[in-house]
């Protein structure tokens, strides 16, 4: 796709693609991470990859992220980063389908080492929130860890953001898991 | 020229047809034998007998009913 | 019975000459008075009295389509209550058609959701706007043009689908079953409908001289008989106390009820004899 | 005014807020359920004083809502796809009965086979219903065009019921920037419904929903057709009042780059967003090429487009929809009503990704054509 390419360098378009499951809370950290950057004074776009899916099926979603209003309405095919909310996923889709030289990936492991072709990062956001929400809910954790890592959203309006979508101890919650994984990257 | 939506705002404008027209048997009330009970008023379906029996031909479509009903046979039905 | 000065569904329809339909909505209608909003299914009623531009409703009234006035009501209800008018009498018009065939769903929707109105169906046991077909009120027995008598059938094959039942499920506060052959039954059940709060249902039977075959003057009479002979049973339920309303001094034959129409014409002592077992089932089931 | 990231459905709810209906009847279906859920929050939660008519299907929802519309308040209600179809007939009645109601439609495939994602034949199926239609292309405009909406059906030159249309999940799952505007400029724009030509007080009886005779019914139509002819002039004013109070302006049709262009893109909805990327870089590659985007389906807006494509030479016209044997919808209007080099390209049915790759494919068979209408993306096997 030469042509989408050639845009996104001009423009400097962000483009960022999530794997989870059902349930595990991509396509809410797609929104979060387009919200935070919103609160950073960026333009940005988040959808899921539409499906019929349920509870424990693999999804995608996405996030845009540009300097200027966003015109383009499909898929993303070629990301610059990638956020992967599950390593059992790994074994079950291609995680780097169409993925650039460039692009960074991430990954909620304990241990996945990567396998030398791409950049791979690896957090055990799974560890994280087990000790610190009780449950196996990573998706505030790894965007924190990838405000760390990318420093394309400030790690104020992730947290600003995770409060306001998370009211209460729930959120208070999140946010210091989030700080902790921030630390991390 | 119809209006908006064909609404009417003319209530109960359909008087204007005489309905009387259809009419082959005609009621005749001999108001000596009326014991006011009211059945002919009640039972007619085009509205046709006010409150002191007297029978509206321009609606009365002849059917029947008010002389079926009369408990007291003061009605009878007669050919037009 | 109070005879108001002037009808509020006023003379010049359309109806047949001896139509059931027109005194069933005239009744209602003077026992609701003129602070009345009225909602109708197609049908009969419908087109008989609203051939614009001319409308024999002396109240506002409103029609959309055949299967859907159950919910027309709703919003028409809902709209009034918005805007205060909590004290406008909300009566929704249908046929057995519109009510206990294609409107069933969009009725029970509206009972369901408790809106403060009153449904009435003119139950003449047939499609006769349309020219007599069977609908899932048709007696058992009655031949129709789509269920006619011919060497194979002897008619309606399915006996009247219990519809006021079918309301009563529904949990609401009132139910009544009624007859235009008995007035005062039915204008005390529509005034009770009308101070019920939440959702009423009457379903009157209506005589039908064109669909049931019978001359003009005989549509009171023929109600008289249905409710004399026990095949139409005029009861009320009142949050759930169920009451017959009214009971013949000694019920007669069925027969005498179904040998004076022509759509019972055709059927032979042993499937009267079904029937009255049939009625005779209801009645006691009923306690009559 | 303020800004918040938001899904079309989000933002369409929020224009209902600010829009102050009194009845709401609305069924939940994929992709438009969220709208029904704000609503039901909203009211919930008194932030709008509405009666909220849990309806039990898409049929009692429009039937509700011709009754609530017809007893003289502002009404909401919204559906998708299989609903819209459930519909039809009120559709068709409610217009009849020139019920200015507003209704969203998020855009999905129709059945069979069963298939939840987006594409416009669920909506294009009803544009004979005498409703006007209106396709949105981010969340902003879907905001933006059910304000509109209210006051274009409402104006007493049209009295016809609106359809937005927003394109499912594209728009109605997508979360973007969305400008909330405040009640009070909203209050300024959008006065209360004040129904004149139909409304049920027992103080003022009228017969709504009459049974009109061949020596009526012609003609009722036919006042039909001229009001939707008003709905033109009465888009623009609403449009530029809009524009004066907002700062968005928006029109019947929305040309882009099209003053020069050889070859011009047609399309509706989300995907004009795509196309006019893809016509800033075949610019950049000095290919002389616009976009004309129609927002208005129906009034079907002839001069406007007439205008904006007087000088070029070809159109190519996308769709999301198909008529047998046709083309797309709104290609066989372009022809008919058109005289240029047309052609026509089904595209992004039942969800299917339009990418720039297909845009591109789309130009190419437009500057070399081999057929008047090209299936774009099709499986080979």
């Amino acid at each position: 796709m030469i042509i989408h390419d050639k845009c996104m360098e001009e423009k400097l378009m962000i483009e960022i693609r999530f794997h989870g499951r059902g349930g595990q809370g991509a396509v809410t950290a797609a929104e979060l991470l387009a919200k935070a950057a919103f609160k950073d004074g960026k333009y940005s776009q988040a959808f899921p990859f539409f499906g019929v899916e349920r509870r424990g099926a693999p999804v995608m979603a996405f996030t845009r992220i540009d300097t200027e209003p966003i015109a383009l309405r499909y898929q993303i095919y070629n990301p610059d980063h990638v956020l992967v909310l599950d390593d059992g996923l790994l074994n079950v889709v291609d995680v780097f389908s169409g993925i650039k030289d460039t692009t960074e990936v991430i990954i909620n492991t304990k241990t996945f080492e990567g396998s030398g072709e791409h950049t791979v990062n690896s957090i055990d956001a799974t560890g994280v929130a087990l000790d610190m929400l009780g449950r196996n809910i990573v998706n505030t954790i790894i965007l924190g860890y990838f405000a760390k890592k990318t420093q394309i959203v400030s790690i104020e309006s992730l947290l600003e953001v995770i409060r306001e979508t998370f009211p209460g101890k729930v959120g208070e919650l999140n946010v210091e898991a989030t700080k902790k994984a921030y630390d991390m990257g | 020229m119809v209006s908006i939506g064909c609404v009417i705002k003319t209530p109960g404008n359909s008087k204007i047809n005489k309905t009387g027209s259809w009419r082959t048997f005609k009621p005749i009330l001999d108001k000596e034998k009326c014991i006011d009970c009211d059945n002919c008023i009640i039972f007619c379906p085009d509205s046709s007998v006010n409150k002191q029996h007297d029978i509206d031909y321009d609606y009365c479509k002849g059917c029947g009913i008010c002389a079926h009903e009369c408990p007291s046979d003061a009605i009878e039905m007669v050919k037009e | 019975m109070d005879i108001p000065d002037k009808d509020l569904l006023a003379p010049g329809h359309r109806g047949c000459a001896g139509c059931g339909a027109s005194i069933a909505v005239k009744l209602a209608l003077n026992a609701l008075g003129k602070n009345t909003v009225a909602i109708s299914a197609t049908g009969c009623l419908e087109v008989m009295t609203t051939p614009y531009p001319e409308t024999s409703w002396e109240v506002p009234f409103i029609h959309v389509a055949f299967e859907n006035s159950g919910a027309v009501a709703s919003g028409v209800e809902s709209a009034l209550r918005i805007q205060g008018k909590d004290d406008v009498n909300v009566v929704a018009f249908g046929g057995d058609g519109g009510t206990v065939d294609i409107g069933l769903q969009s009725l029970s929707g509206a009972m369901e959701r408790g809106h403060n109105m009153l449904y009435i169906c003119y139950d003449n046991e047939a499609y006769m706007n349309t020219g007599i077909q069977r609908s899932g009120a048709t007696p058992y027995g009655a031949s129709t043009t789509t269920s006619p008598k011919g060497s194979a059938s002897f008619g309606e094959d399915k006996p009247k689908k219990n519809m006021p039942m079918i309301m009563a499920a529904h949990g609401i506060p009132y139910v009544a079953t009624a007859s235009i052959a008995y007035p005062e039954d039915y204008v005390k059940k529509v005034k009770k409908a009308a101070e019920t709060k939440g959702p009423a249902y009457i379903h009157l039977q209506q005589p039908c001289t064109t669909g049931w075959g019978y001359a003009s003057e005989k549509t009171i009479e023929m109600g008289r008989l249905a409710v004399e002979t026990g095949s139409w049973i005029l009861y009320e339920i009142e949050n759930g106390d169920f009451e017959i309303t009214y009971r013949p001094e000694e019920r007669k034959p069925v027969k005498d009820y179904i040998s004076v129409q022509k759509r019972f014409k055709h059927l032979d002592e042993e499937q009267i004899n079904k029937i009255q077992k049939y009625v005779d089932a209801h009645c006691k089931e009923l306690g009559l | 005014m303020i800004k918040e990231v938001m899904t079309a459905n989000k933002a369409v709810a929020e224009a209902v807020r600010l829009a102050k209906p009194q009845v709401i009847p609305v069924y939940p279906i994929t992709p438009q359920t969220t709208i029904s859920e704000y609503l039901a929050q909203y009211v919930a939660d008194e932030k709008i004083d509405a009666k909220y008519i849990k309806v039990e299907s898409e049929h009692s929802a429009i039937s509700a809502a011709v009754g609530a519309s017809g007893a003289g308040v502002r009404v909401f209600t919204a559906t998708s796809s299989q609903g819209l179809m459930l519909m039809h007939e009120i559709l068709f009645a409610a217009a009849g009965m020139r019920v200015p109601i507003v209704l969203a439609d998020a855009n999905r495939a129709i059945s069979a086979p069963l298939n939840i994602w987006n594409d416009q034949q669920d909506s294009i199926a009803q544009r004979d219903a005498g409703w006007l239609q209106i396709y949105v292309e981010n969340a902003q405009e879907a905001l933006d065009s059910t304000l509109m909406a209210y006051k274009i059906s409402e104006n007493s030159n049209v009295l016809l019921p609106s359809m937005v249309c927003l394109d499912g999940f594209i728009l109605t799952h997508t979360v973007e920037p969305v400008e909330i505007p405040d009640q009070e400029s909203v209050d300024k724009f959008l006065p209360p419904y004040v129904p004149e030509h139909a409304f049920l007080d027992p103080n003022e009886p009228m017969t709504i929903g009459s049974f009109a005779d061949t020596n009526y019914y012609i003609e009722a139509r036919h006042d039909m057709e001229i009001a939707m002819n008003n709905s033109i002039e009465v888009i623009k004013k609403t449009c530029d009042e809009f524009a004066e109070i907002f700062g968005r302006k928006y029109g019947l049709v929305d040309p882009y780059k099209t003053e020069d262009a050889d070859i011009i893109f047609v399309a509706m909805g989300s995907l004009c967003s795509t196309v006019r990327v893809i016509v800033d870089q075949l610019r950049e590659n000095g290919e002389k090429v616009g976009l004309l985007k129609i927002r208005a389906y129906r009034p079907f807006p002839v001069e406007e487009i007439k205008e904006v494509i007087k000088d070029c030479e070809k159109l190519a016209v996308i769709d999301k929809n198909f008529t047998f044997g046709i083309g797309g919808a709104l290609y066989a209007d372009m022809k008919v009503k058109i005289d240029k080099e047309i052609y026509g390209f089904i595209a992004g049915l039942g969800g299917r990704d339009i990418t720039p790759d297909s845009i591109m494919e789309i130009y190419e068979k437009t500057k070399e054509p081999v057929q008047d209408v090209t299936w774009i993306g099709l499986k080979e096997e």
